[in-house]
């Protein structure tokens, strides 16, 4: 146990006699004798840091992180992308680590300025007017576009591109156990959502009108959808249209706002986040205008100190569960303060050209790869939409297997379909490429799977 | 009892000097503020540098067909790498924190936080594994996870964990949709829960989350939860009972036995809210108290840093009958290995999981930091964390007993209610003006005007880490705050401050009346 | 022309907020000076962990002899981690520094330090290796050092490099030992070296640690070398002469081919103070004017951060004649390899070496920042970095011409020295009064009194990592000190600025006067 | 070429506008066109911060950095210390770091008070009044000690034991070239400075009466000297006593200063900072406050301000080569400031019993050590003066052989002795033991160390 508390033993003394205690013990006094632990927790007893250090770098030794010795080519919402020296060096500085949701917006405008300034940068790239200050991750945003939408519509009923990410469809799943909301899944046909199977008069269709639909854009097998359809679709149908985005593909891609998204979510983690096996990442959440007074979640507004300074704070703070308790629009309390500057540091590194270029980049290097690979003898392409940076095979034998060779080979070839999108053979492969990827490790990521499936 | 006169060391000189807990840090300049990204912003302007990738340079127009691709690139902003560091380093000069000095900030339990956690959260072994890597590129992650989950069991008294909840709010609802799930497993579906009018308001918002009706039952005149009346809503309609023991008055729930005993003798189950576990680490655990389900805040107890409002952990733990229930997927250790080594874990997914209620595994590189917390700690260590939170808090609850109101002037536990109504009613000055002067001061601000059912209410944590050097220059900070307050000139003073931080009051009406939520909405 | 005003950016709204130049940090509290480590004491208090070793405990007694045992342990101090953290961090917010705002300190080159070389300097395959490790588990390291010191030599125009000393004055001082070893090689040894006055006081400092004597030679009125004073002074006694080109005034030597032929002339070496190669990186190298012996400022052109004094590195370069007498032992490259790979390294001593001029090989892990700045500039980019520092240099002279004084006012390089003799005539307000307001304005100051040459210097070197918006900032700061300095009471105020700033003017006087170097000297 | 400079296109035309010139080449137009480089440096061209990191690994790959894989036991002034997370936190804070000399008191109290809390540790260490704000390394303090000392003795002879580091007397023998001083080194006899061979009359007394005496303690070979001897040798001789110390062994050892130095110098290595590769180290100057105006470097002072407010400045300002030029105390201006502060910090954490328990655990260690390995068959003793946490061994072999046979099994086994200390056969062997040396480290070495010598 470690010098972290300050207590002597003298000053634990003078402050007991100070309360009239005569023992630690004493302080206890209002727990129940009989509640009390008489023979500690059965933890280990405390080990000084080294010892401790050295205990987690045996763990950290058995793990393969990506890298040289594994080269990335998974994503599936988690993408190995470059983090410059730079971001880790502010969005570790102490003021920002250690600080508290900003309460108190005088000493508090480093965090509340640079979350203004994430919120506006995350709702140039959806496209929308209004962005929050973060959730805590994709699914957790996907979860809150549709509570709002259900909400907004007074509806129950959400229709759910199976293009959007299984983890986030399965987080839906769950939760919608607790607010009665019913969501069915619309399947993909050749990589795009089949609204067609919707259509006025089907059988979705006749379970009744959905609140919102959601689609993916890329979706999760990297196919661009029309997300003309599924707009014309809502205007049918009078339901909210959220968009999962991926916030680097938007360096390229139309965003969700000009398409018509109602709701636009995400997972922040590309934007400076490492992979940090899953966590923590960063949920992104921008809506229209409209309906920022039903937003889950901290905004931070500009406004003007007593000086008329130009300052910031927390804001529309009624919608928030410390104020409105059960009539929260969400339950969320501390949320990713963090991972959102974070991002807006690397946002601001990144820049405007910065993301158009390393979404070119995945983009060409996914194109490069994917045709090298479908060039590979009985390695087929899953579905047929077009693609950005991440991509679908079926491949001759089970992908679980591939994965495995590869992985001895130095490569993370990608992650296993699971069978909304392959059959119980599970030969499904999503491969992603980013700007990191070079044209070696990509030709040399080929030569390996081919000799694999030999 | 200590005079905090004669707590001067004879190494001394000015005996003001002494107290390490004010952040007095210094106006470095420039009286502007600090313009945004967008303001430094110039056409042109960059400071990104990515590999050279040797990948054929293919036009874009091969890439992606038209319809899908933007008229042009998303204007973020354009900075040079040095203007992007200027820029949030001052940003970060205009925030209190931690590091900085005392953050007495009731219910949010604003520790120091071990540099050591900082370095194990960027350790590359943990850092960059894909959470997507086959098991096979994963145990050491996976054995990491259980033994956490071992060690959260250990101090809950509990029999299984999930950590896949991002934070508390997250770990109250899993358990409330578990919760859900066994009273359906049971057949017998439920429509309420109960929380005390003084709980935080997340659990109010996660019941309705739940699918629940919330009902309130009020205090007694000890800031406990009133037995009878807990009785009189008590019935088979209720699923369970959310509460956190030390309460948010800092109070240790004298009846819980008794609660328990009522709650499950209709069927209910008994939920605790682990916001305040820093008070009882190691000294009685919600098992033993009765309780079925457990979150905890990682980010609280277990010094995994707030960063300004997240990320946090709120793992939840459960008893036995409630484990087959638990989200998953959830890593199991299928071979011990001798001595550690050889150890093999797999993915599992209870029985009857409520499903995921994560994209991934939870914020596992919070819970690295937790864990190494834990480990640092020991058995031995976090007891003594809970000892000394209670000390500070008590020595802080006498020591201002004079300066404020204390509506429940009996020992706390990790923190106390003082409340500002005399001196409102006196002078006028309010728990909010007390903590606006307090932030010129150089300390943190107390939570105020929470728990509600306080008038006024001033809620004071100081953690454990702080020294009585700073507990007492806190406690002056305070006398000279109410002892200003005595004149009108003074009074009128204090409903004026801050008047030398970064900025001061701020007009929080305008920013709800005209919202202004980017840099883009601004006239 | 460009007029200031024009410079808005249309989506800006208000202009004097665009400048990030201005490190507008802010005070967070409590107005006390921060106490120091002994006032935080506490006897018993530690923060301290060791690992575990299960070493047997031997008493002290088997150990050491009693002679040498000291009574009681060194009173160091005694703090919890948490105090630690809180005092250092706060003492950070009573400190400036590049990263929070424009340090335009003429001759100390003051520009952004790239993070990545912070990561560099922490790899730890780099940061871990023993110096006394043999060749075999270094090579990496004789690698890297081996080709810094050809980058060094490339852009220099030199022949061999020592990258032993750890600074500027360490370079110099190894230069003029090399220069007399030179001297004595040829049977001449030799007693003089001249300098221009307006030197950097460590030129005569090494001057005279080398053994020599220092002869001043005047300046001409365009600021540079008077070719005909300098002929005067050569003559067989001397040397060799000590230039910097650009000089501390930021002009360039025009003459630098006939100085070069008449030190060569009789005899002397020129020896090349690189303090200012920040201005011809890629445009010109001291070799190619005529220079024998060069020290480099890595900690300046080359973005190693200054450390708030140190660490820097000071490497000398020399061409062919003088090579084997460099310090040793040096790397070198015996085996090429195939492509890098299979390269092999040893240390090697040169023949006539002068000996170590450090304990070990330098300080390796600024060198190793050094390098990675340099391969990312590379040749073009270092052309570049010279390009606009002039660029800066220029337009910031140009813009304040009319502001100060321009003694010499003509295109300068990488810096100018301007003038407040004009201001302090009229106003009393003096150079040391402009910097101080500086300062309040939210910028460094400039290097004051300094070259001597100039009354009321103001040297100012804006680097080229500041923006055109940063330096306008600037040039609207000293206008507004200007001006307010017209009036008596602007006047009598700018001599009691700095008035926000963590302290006020300090009394150096008195720290001279009744010295308290120690907290154990004061009274 | 990076992302540091901020010049846009039209920037660098208006700017060029401003100044009436048409191109950037114009503003070297004062450079003699046939100076100027023509096809530039040679270097490579830029490369983007990423490859060049991949580059800086790739050498970092080759090298054999101490820690698990490499086990150190080489000292020689350079230890393999406890670094804690927090001291490295701390001294990496970017004010610190990115800050230059604190010549503008008003805004760097920040370094200054840290500087004269360092001096005030240091000082305690040494045993004496004064202590400055650190030299480039240990074999700078010791070349400015004897400066210092002949130039108050007016002498120019330096009695220097070969008790003395190497590398620092080599040091001093190059500066002596420029100085003028002459310098006569004192063999070791059985571990210590065999004063007894310059006693009055002998051949080392008839050069004439040293300025300054310097020993080290503990010496090279990790003996414990009789100061008392140095001292007496000053009193009679009229030299001054100049004693390089290690400041980690002084948490046991009786300070210099109270042994009687004038002057002590040391490497503050061992207080914070990583071995790399030996630098940037820190050298360590305190001294008697008779000799503080003689004092090379900086010196922080305490003062008021204006308003009669606690501040700190650097003082006695005109010893320094700024002010005095040729007649400076020295000709340092860049010192070792960061690792001034980083020791402060390091020192803090230690802190009064951290300072002793490491020593402690140290000379613990090397006892241990020492003792297995006199066990080993053909391992003998150099030498026979008591030591603390570093000990001389003679070898059946030449060192350099054990210690590439240890490398290769995991320990970096020590430095081999040069030819002062053994002869042609170079068969000695220098360990150190540091806290962080376990016990099952040390016994696995002794195991190998067996192994290797059969
Ligand atoms: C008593 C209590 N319960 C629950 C929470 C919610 O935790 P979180 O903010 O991590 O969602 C908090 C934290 O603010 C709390 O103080
Ligand atoms: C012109 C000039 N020469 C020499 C030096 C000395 O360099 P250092 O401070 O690294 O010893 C400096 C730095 O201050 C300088 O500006």
């Amino acid at each position: 146990m470690g010098g972290y508390t300050p207590h002597t033993k003298s000053e634990i003394a003078s402050m007991l006699g100070f309360l009239g205690l005569s023992s630690v013990e004493e302080l206890f006094a209002a727990v129940p004798p009989a509640l009390r632990l008489a023979g500690g927790t059965g933890l280990t007893p405390g080990a000084p840091e080294p010892d401790v250090l050295a205990h987690i770098y045996d763990l950290a030794a058995t793990n393969r992180p990506v890298g040289r010795d594994l080269v990335c080519f998974a994503g599936g919402g988690a993408y190995d992308r470059e983090v410059p020296a730079v971001t880790r060096a502010l969005a570790s500085r102490s003021e920002f680590v250690t600080s508290y949701t900003p309460y108190q917006p005088e000493v508090a405008q480093g965090v509340l300025q640079a979350l203004f300034e994430f919120q506006t940068l995350v709702a140039r790239l959806a496209g929308v007017e209004v962005a929050n200050a973060s959730l805590y991750d994709g699914a957790a945003a996907l979860v809150e576009a549709t509570n709002l939408a259900l909400n907004a519509t007074g509806r129950e009923l959400v229709w759910l591109s199976q293009g959007v990410n299984p983890s986030w469809r399965s987080v839906l799943q769950t939760f919608a156990a607790g607010t009665g909301h019913v969501v069915v899944e619309i399947p993909l046909v050749a990589g795009s959502t089949h609204w067609s199977s919707v259509v006025p008069g089907g059988p979705v269709a006749q379970g009744g009108a959905p609140g919102v639909v959601v689609v993916a854009y890329p979706n999760y097998l990297g196919c661009l959808e029309d997300l003309g359809e599924a707009r014309a679709l809502c205007d049918r149908t009078g339901a909210l249209l959220v968009v999962a985005f991926d916030p680097i593909c938007a360096g390229l891609l139309r965003s969700p706002g000009d398409w018509g998204a109602d709701v636009v979510v995400g997972e922040g983690q590309p934007l400076g986040m490492p992979l940090g096996f899953g966590g923590p990442y960063l949920g992104l959440f921008a809506c229209r205008s409209t309906h920022v007074r039903r937003m889950p979640g901290r905004l931070v507004g500009e406004t003007v100190d007593v000086d008329g300074r130009r300052a910031y704070v927390t804001t529309l703070r009624a919608r928030e569960q410390d104020i409105r308790r059960e009539k929260a629009t969400s339950n969320v309390c501390t949320n990713q303060t963090l991972m959102a500057v974070t991002a807006a540091i690397q946002m601001g590194w990144l820049g405007t050209s910065g993301i158009a270029e390393v979404a070119l980049r995945s983009a060409r290097g996914a194109h490069y790869c994917r045709k090298a690979l479908l060039a590979v003898p009985g390695v087929e392409p899953l579905v047929s939409a077009p693609i950005m940076s991440e991509f679908a095979l079926r491949l001759p034998l089970g992908a679980d297997v591939l994965i495995e060779r590869l992985a001895d080979k130095g490569f993370l070839a990608g992650i296993s379909l699971d069978d909304t999108y392959t059959d119980a053979r599970r030969d499904g492969l999503l491969v992603a490429v980013t700007e990191r990827r070079t044209r070696a490790e990509i030709d040399s990521f080929v030569d390996s799977f081919t000799k694999a499936l030999r | 009892m200590t005079d905090p006169e004669e707590m001067t060391h004879p190494e001394k000189s000015e005996a003001h000097l002494c107290a390490g807990g004010r952040a007095a840090s210094a106006p470095l300049l420039g009286h502007d503020s600090e313009p945004t990204l967008f303001e430094l912003s110039e056409p042109g302007r960059r400071a990104w540098q990515l590999r050279t990738t040797k990948v054929p340079e293919a036009p874009l127009e091969q890439l992606l067909p038209e319809v899908h691709r933007r008229g042009a690139p998303p204007a973020l902003a354009e900075v040079s790498e040095r203007d992007l560091v200027g820029h949030f380093t001052r940003l970060s000069h205009r925030q209190f924190s931690v590091d900085l000095g005392a953050y007495p900030l009731g219910s949010c339990t604003m520790k120091y936080n071990p540099k050591v956690c900082d370095e194990v959260a960027s350790l590359p072994g943990l850092a960059d594994v894909h959470p997507a890597a086959p098991a096979s590129c994963s145990q050491g992650w996976m054995a990491l996870l259980v033994e956490l989950e071992e060690a959260l069991c250990a101090i809950t008294g509990m029999a299984g964990a999930t950590l896949q909840p991002a934070a508390g709010a997250a770990g109250e609802l899993t358990g409330l949709l578990l919760m859900r799930a066994w009273h359906e497993a049971q057949g017998q579906p439920r429509r309420k829960v109960v929380i005390p009018d003084s709980a935080h308001g997340t659990n109010p918002a996660s019941v309705t989350l739940g699918g629940y009706e919330t009902v309130t039952v009020k205090s007694n005149a000890r800031g406990c939860i009133d037995l009878e009346a807990l009785r009189s809503v008590l019935n088979t309609e209720v699923a369970g009972i959310m509460l956190t023991n030390p309460n948010t008055l800092g109070l240790f729930e004298e009846d819980i036995v008794a609660i328990a005993e009522a709650v499950h003798e209709v069927g209910g189950l008994l939920y605790y809210d682990g916001a305040n576990l820093n008070a009882i680490l190691g000294v009685v655990r919600p098992g033993d108290m009765g309780f079925d389900i457990v979150h905890l805040n990682l980010h609280k107890t277990f010094a995994t840093p707030h960063g300004g409002g997240g990320p946090g952990a709120g793992p939840v733990t459960v008893s036995r009958h409630l484990a087959s229930f638990l989200p998953g997927p959830r890593p199991r250790r299928v071979d011990p290995g001798v001595d550690g080594v050889g150890a093999r874990y797999e993915w599992t997914t209870p029985q009857r999981s409520i499903g995921r209620v994560h994209s991934w595994h939870g914020n596992a590189l919070v819970l690295a930091r937790a864990l190494t917390y834990i480990l640092v700690h020991g058995d031995d260590g976090l007891r003594e964390v809970a000892e000394r939170a209670v000390l500070n808090a008590n020595w802080l609850r006498k020591r201002l007993s004079g300066t404020f109101d204390a509506p429940y002037d009996r020992p706390c536990m990790h923190e106390c209610v003082l409340s500002a109504v005399s001196l409102k009613r006196r002078s006028g000055v309010r728990a909010l003006d007390v903590a606006k002067c307090l932030l010129e001061e150089g300390f943190h601000a107390p939570t105020v005007y929470f728990p509600l059912t306080v008038e006024e209410a001033l809620m004071i944590e100081p953690t454990e880490t702080e020294s009585l050097q700073t507990l007492e220059a806190f406690a002056s900070a305070c006398d000279r705050i109410v002892a200003r307050a005595g004149t009108p000139e003074g009074a009128a003073e204090a409903t004026e401050a801050p008047r030398t931080t970064p900025v001061r009051r701020v007009d929080e009406a305008r920013a709800a009346r005209s919202l202004v939520p980017t840099y883009d909405t601004r006239r």
